[in-house]
């Protein structure tokens, strides 16, 4: 489905998703969609904007997703409300689904969750019988141990109701930082080459070393979360990493578990980081490569919504930095691997004709259209790619058929306990962006909201641990610990706090856990333990932070001395 | 009668880009040049996030506001449709902070101007509806959602009228199910 | 008038208008506020109320020492003077001081002494009766006795006379009247229920009749050489003493009366340094007192005495328990059953004159069934007394009265004697002098009439 | 509520005044309880009274006067001698340093500052080189170092006093705006 398709659904399930503070165009399109008479589903701990414009709000407790989704299912089913047409001719594997939502009745899932069991009923009924109904999901789904599981549990909502193949329905990830459909789909991921076409099949395999002539291994690749392991604990010498090439991203400031990560950083022989700005990472690496920036540069971007887009370069880059494909060139070259590419499109181009899905998205049609959606398979004109997937039901499987899959719920790993009585969840925050590289050095910005950052914890706990508004405050897992601003909100309920992970001081990946999805390899963001602690003095907390800021900044070459006004 | 700026709670999602907007509209654009601690992060109007709601809060620009009566030294006044405040004349009293019953008024430091004693000139600081600013409020203008609007003297007088037309058809049709207006006809 | 509302500094705040028990201050508000002279009791609770002092920014620098003179206060007084004062009657006991051949006596009332200390900055509620017979003998005083000796003797008349009007089928409920404000509001508005008060003296009638009789005897001095002056936390015991029927002495029982506050302008005047007095003890026989006569100042305290007294009067057997704590307590309007042998006593507090007005209607009515009613005119008894020392801020008058109240419980529990029959004095004062309570000397001497003019 | 950057001051409600002058008592008793040795009762008193908030009275009613703490004090600005300081947000006269020349009085647009005698240990203090007593410019600290102040807030029976923290007070106005736009939302 495309973003602009949004706001003709007659009904969205927003699943763990915050349009507002992460995606403010796309949130245009849900408060355009409600006042087009769209109803709305959110299914969110906290009070998000879109809760706040919601029809019904499932404010259910973390690490209930599954529960209340199998619910969901439950009730569609048992309330004969599924589309049991689309379901025989389109699916397959219905009946152990079945087997598996049976005991999920509203009230099992109700304990759960925290949500009563009859607005869970009603939800269901209005998913059910608004059609064409739209799911968004986000990180509230996918940073859990069990994120596979809940997106495919949405699907079979999807599919249940025949919501899958038409304009304005379906299931839409709407992705945590920018590009990152664009990173998949260029085959930046351990299982699969470009066009996502899996390292494992031969055909592929070779297809590739025909085109790059050099052979290629046939397992899966690392992903960046056993990379710690890999170089910490890893026996086997031969799997041991030695070297770490990091570019546009700042796993010392946004992975999980910041003590380990910064260790497998200093332990790692040679660590290379290439980005536009200096960040967290760039502090523990041995080189750093000074890339082009987002107005420097020109390339592709991929929308979430699988639209290709043209990003051209506005400004000439001052200093000697070069764009990023330069710099890879030049490095493949010196490692013996020529590459002399004169222009992004060449690369492009090579790319598209060994994806069969992209082939179709020339330059010069992309241009001409503004986005082409793939999969666009024929290089004229006429074929303007695939706005939505599964048209008339007819699913990339081999037989066609969707296959129903479903799981048990059970709990994240790290519940609350005795010494850390609260939970903790990684949220996003208007105003800034991801782990604040660039907005961080946005003046403007910085006036609205600056370091250490806020922790949002319910009016309740605040009288409990007797804290007020904007005083600093500890919070601490078995990890580690950060300082941060208390923010008293009736937004979130008591005993669950919530931090964005873009803040220097008030970092809250030193309290998150590296527990990973077994597929996915996604860390366990939205939940782990945590304690929150008051500081009594708070003229020395707030020096202390100012200091933590300067150093920072220092360290990274920005202004040094010029703190921030918090 | 004086214009003022409207949130509308159903369409803000709470993104700020106002506050910033009008900073900048107001301190010009070579905020961007600037050493960064020499301009005021001042916006004119607040955000404000509940349970229920997210909307921004700034001056009503109301007809006899309570500001103007309560100041000390006259410094504020009404001109071209608006409530003003000249920041030269005002001592910071916080007596139109106390009066104002929204809370569109704080006090704001005066970059780079300090008091015999050394602490921070701060005076009264509120919304002036993007006075000699080209294309008018500019919170109007930039919000993604569209969810501020500036309400002038014709559009509130049309809205009143339009609800009581609006009123008189549905109690005239609905509750006494006549089909027509028609000025005083029938019975 | 004892009592004043001084035109030019009154603002018209009413205040006192809303404290005065017989709403006898009329005025518009903003404007000078009058004292309805015939319905004023005297109590002085506008006195402690009054905030609007002498100020330089309103009056201007010069207003303070005209007034000062206007009432005739001693040049020593510095503290701030308010549109409502009471009469200062100091020139009187100053000339009678100096005056060498007259032989001044001096009395002082139970709540006087836990209060005293506070004008010269000690915590509030300070006991300190030692130091206050110090400095009255300081001060030239020939003899310093204690009001609290005519309070135990007048548990003695009271008692008696009670236990008479029971017996005999007298004329009951019997009031108490050693408050003068309410004896005074009882003859305005229900004289015909004159009969039902005591027709005991207050304490310091008792004392004056005393004093200028037996005690004149007992120091060889002729009763018109002497002259009587009492301390007292009240600004009404002044029209008391002048009232012309109180002189069964064959003088005036008390020639006059002052309030606490004015004892401290006195001491000031004398340049006594209070906070270094050595305590001395009252002088003999009339400084003798019990814990009984100590809780006069409380309200409750005059019907506590009575029923320890009382208890034994009738039953022959001392009351098992001395502190009779059912009686007390600050509630305007408060019962009690008190087992005295096979006589249920059933006995009433009132405090604060407004609560007094039903009793007294139930009274009319013949509704009440209660033997015996202690009245007192003030908040919480003598201790929130009129001329007692006046606080800077009325959210402490709770504190203070709180204060002095536990002082004078404390102080009943550490005397040797706690009821009046068992001091020595008063027996010998009967054995020597009256016979016995009720006698026909008593009757002369310590008992009055009401609604004489 | 966030850290505080404005003064807080006392305002009277002129509706609830009846002009007692409590309130003006409880001031001079709580700032010279250490200076003077002003117990709790009248009688300790051995100094002339010296509030620093003033009863004032006019034709429909009255109310007293006090300082506003100003973010720009005119009284600050003004005093050549440099007594007059901000201290934690709450603008202060140094007694001692003050040599009465009167110009933070005609500064001050509200009249809340006068000149009146200064006091030490139960004493009116004589001035330098003759025997007129000294004065200072008297105004609300807003109890500064005393426990339990503003002491004039607690001493009116008629609540007629509210101590004004500007900054919560307009946080709470703004979320009750913000709701109220709820209701006009829908025009």
């Amino acid at each position: 489905m495309g973003i602009p398709e949004i706001e003709d659904a007659k009904c969205l399930l927003c699943f763990g998703y915050n349009g507002a503070d992460s995606h403010p165009i796309v949130a245009r399109r849900i408060v355009r969609g409600r006042q087009k008479g769209m109803k709305i589903i959110c299914a969110d701990p906290r009070v998000t904007e879109t809760a706040r414009i919601s029809d019904i709000h499932l404010q259910l407790k973390g690490g209930s997703n599954l529960a209340l989704v199998n619910a969901m299912a439950n009730v569609i089913w048992k309330e004969g409300l599924a589309d049991e047409k689309f379901i025989q001719e389109h699916t397959k594997g219905f009946d152990e689904f079945l087997k598996v939502i049976e005991n999920y009745t509203p009230e099992y899932a109700a304990e759960i969750s925290q949500v009563p069991a009859e607005t869970i009923r009603q939800a269901a009924r209005m998913y059910a019988t608004n059609k064409p109904a739209m799911i968004l999901y986000g990180m509230g789904v996918c940073q859990f141990s069990q994120a596979v599981d809940v997106v495919k549990g949405l699907a079979n909502l999807a599919l249940m109701t025949g919501n899958f193949g038409g304009p304005s329905m379906g299931i839409g990830p709407v992705r945590g930082q920018n590009n990152v459909q664009g990173a998949c789909d260029m085959g930046a991921l351990p299982n699969s080459y470009p066009g996502y076409q899996s390292v494992t099949d031969p055909a592929s395999r070779e297809k590739f070393e025909k085109a790059w002539g050099v052979p290629l291994p046939d397992k899966v690749g690392c992903p960046i979360t056993h990379v710690p392991y890999r170089i910490l604990q890893e026996k086997e010498e031969r799997k041991r990493i030695h070297a770490y090439y990091i570019f546009g991203e700042d796993p010392a400031q946004s992975d999980p578990d910041l003590a380990e990560v910064r260790e497998a950083l200093d332990k790692c022989d040679f660590v290379i980081m290439q980005d536009i700005y200096m960040n967290k990472t760039g502090l523990h690496a041995d080189v750093i490569l000074p890339a082009t920036a987002w107005g420097e540069n020109e390339g592709v971007y991929t929308c979430a919504d699988r639209g290709f887009q043209r990003v051209r370069k506005v400004v000439e880059p001052e200093g000697d930095l070069k764009p990023d494909w330069q710099i890879i060139a030049e490095i493949s070259t010196a490692m013996g691997y020529p590459m002399n590419y004169k222009n992004t499109e060449e690369i492009w181009n090579e790319l598209i004709d060994l994806c069969p899905s992209f082939t179709g998205a020339t330059y010069e049609k992309i241009e001409k259209y503004g986005s082409v959606q793939w999969p666009c398979r024929d290089k004229s004109m006429e074929d303007k790619g695939t706005p939505y997937l599964h048209k008339d039901g007819i699913f990339a499987t081999k037989d066609h058929k969707a296959l129903f899959y479903g799981t048990d719920w059970h709990p994240p790993l790290e519940m609350e306990n005795e010494e850390y009585p609260m939970s903790l969840s990684t949220v996003r925050e208007v105003g800034h962006y991801s782990v604040r590289t660039m907005t961080g050095n946005c003046r403007t910005l910085r006036n609205l909201e600056d370091e250490p950052g806020w922790v949002q914890i319910s009016p309740q706990d605040c009288q409990k641990l007797k804290i007020q508004k904007g005083e600093l405050v500890k919070v601490l897992s078995k990890r580690g610990y950060c300082i941060s601003r208390c923010l008293p909100t009736e937004r979130v309920k008591p005993g669950a706090v919530y931090m964005t992970y873009q803040w220097w001081i008030g970092s809250c990946n030193e309290l998150t856990i590296a527990h990973l999805d077994p597929i996915s390899n996604t860390p366990e963001y939205k939940y782990c333990a945590c304690r929150v602690e008051k500081i009594q003095d708070q003229e020395w907390a707030e020096r202390h932070v100012k200091e933590m800021y300067n150093d920072i900044r220092t360290q990274m070459g920005i202004q040094p001395g010029k703190g921030a006004r918090s | 009668m004086n214009y003022f700026v409207k949130g509308n709670p159903d369409l803000c999602i709470g993104c700020r880009t106002c506050m910033i907007g009008c900073v900048v509209v107001h301190e010009g654009k070579h905020i961007f040049e600037i050493d960064p601690d020499s301009y005021t992060f001042h916006p004119k109007l607040h955000m404000v996030k509940t349970a229920r709601l997210s909307v921004p809060v700034q001056c009503k620009h109301c007809e006899n506001p309570a500001c103007m009566a309560a100041c000390g030294v006259n410094a504020i006044y009404q001109e071209d449709h608006r409530v003003l405040i000249h920041t030269e004349t005002c001592i910071g009293c916080k007596a139109c902070m106390d009066a104002c019953p929204f809370g569109a008024i704080d006090m704001v430091t005066v970059a780079g101007v300090r008091q015999k004693d050394g602490s921070e000139k701060k005076v009264a600081n509120k919304c002036d509806l993007c006075q000699g600013v080209a294309g008018g409020p500019a919170c109007v203008r930039v919000c993604p959602t569209q969810a501020l609007t500036l309400v002038t003297e014709e559009e509130l007088e049309d809205l009143a009228k339009r609800k009581r037309m609006e009123s008189a058809r549905s109690t005239f049709c609905e509750v006494y199910h006549c089909d027509e207006f028609s000025y005083g006809g029938r019975e | 008038m004892i009592v004043a509302i001084d035109q030019n500094l009154c603002t018209g705040c009413r205040e006192c208008a809303q404290v005065c028990p017989v709403c006898a201050i009329e005025g518009e508000q903003g404007k000078p506020q009058v004292i309805q002279t015939e319905r004023c009791v005297m109590c002085g609770q506008c006195i402690q109320k009054c905030k609007s002092y002498v100020s330089l920014l309103d009056h201007g620098n010069d207003a303070y020492d005209r007034i000062r003179k206007e009432r005739n206060l001693p040049d020593s007084v510095q503290e701030p003077l308010f549109a409502a004062y009471s009469v200062c009657s100091l020139d009187k006991v100053r000339t009678a001081l100096k005056d060498g051949c007259t032989f001044t006596v001096v009395q002082c009332a139970p709540a006087v002494r836990v209060a005293i200390g506070e004008e010269f900055g000690e915590e509030l509620g300070t006991l300190t009766p030692g130091k206050l017979a110090a400095a009255l003998r300081k001060l030239g005083f020939d003899r310093v006795y204690d009001t609290n000796f005519p309070a135990d003797v007048t548990i003695m008349e009271e008692g008696t006379e009670l236990i008479d009007r029971v017996n005999k089928g007298g004329v009951l409920p019997m009031f108490t009247s050693c408050c003068p404000a309410w004896v005074k509001f009882l003859e305005n508005n229900y004289p015909e229920l004159k009969d039902h008060l005591s027709s005991a003296k207050s304490p310091q009638q008792i004392g004056g009749a005393i004093f200028k009789t037996y005690g004149a005897e007992l120091d060889q001095r002729k009763a018109s050489e002497i002259y009587s002056v009492s301390v007292m936390p009240c600004t009404c015991k002044a029209y008391e003493c002048d009232r012309p029927e109180m002189k069964d002495s064959g003088y005036r029982d008390v020639d006059a009366a002052i309030t606490t506050r004015e004892l401290a302008w006195l001491i000031k005047e004398a340049q006594i340094d209070w906070n270094a007095l050595r305590e001395e003890e009252f002088d003999q026989p009339f400084g003798m007192y019990t814990g009984a006569g100590a809780i006069f100042g409380v309200t409750g305290g005059v019907m506590e005495a009575a029923i320890r007294t009382g208890y034994e009067l009738v039953t022959g057997e001392s009351i098992p328990q001395v502190d009779v704590t059912s009686v007390r307590g600050t509630e305007g309007f408060r019962t009690a059953l008190i087992e005295v042998g096979d006589l249920k006593l059933k006995v009433g507090i009132v405090t604060g004159l407004k609560h007094v007005i039903p009793v007294l209607e139930a009274v009319r009515a013949g509704t009440l069934d209660l033997h015996f009613i202690e009245v007192m005119t003030c908040p919480q008894g003598c201790v929130s007394g009129g001329g007692q020392p006046k606080l800077l801020m009325d959210t402490f008058s709770e504190e203070a009265y709180r204060a002095r109240r536990e002082a004078i419980f404390d102080h009943d529990r550490e005397l040797t004697y706690r009821k009046s029959h068992e001091n020595p004095a008063v027996k010998k004062l009967y054995e020597e002098f009256l016979e016995a309570p009720n006698s026909h000397l008593a009757h002369h001497l310590l008992h009055t009439t009401y609604c004489n003019d | 509520m966030m850290k505080k950057e404005l003064g807080s001051f006392v305002i009277g409600d002129g509706r609830r005044c009846t002009g007692c002058k409590a309130c003006e008592l409880a001031c001079f008793m709580v700032h010279n309880q250490k200076s003077n040795h002003v117990g709790m009762t009248v009688g300790t008193v051995g100094v002339p009274v010296v509030p620093r908030l003033y009863l004032t009275r006019f034709e429909q009613g009255c109310m007293p006067i006090q300082c506003k703490h100003c973010e720009d004090a005119p009284c600050l600005n003004v005093c050549s001698k440099g007594a007059i300081s901000r201290i934690e947000h709450q603008v202060v006269v140094d007694e001692q340093l003050c040599i009465g020349c009167k110009d933070c009085m005609q500064a001050c647009p509200f009249g809340a500052i006068t000149l009146l005698p200064y006091a030490k240990d139960g004493c009116l203090v004589p001035q330098s080189g003759s025997s007129e007593t000294k004065v200072f410019a008297a105004k609300c600290d807003l109890c500064k170092d005393i426990p339990q102040g503003p002491a004039c807030v607690n001493a009116c029976p008629h609540q007629a006093l509210r101590l004004v923290d500007p900054e919560a007070e307009r946080e709470e106005k703004n979320i009750k705006a913000a709701n109220a736009l709820f209701y006009m939302k829908n025009w």
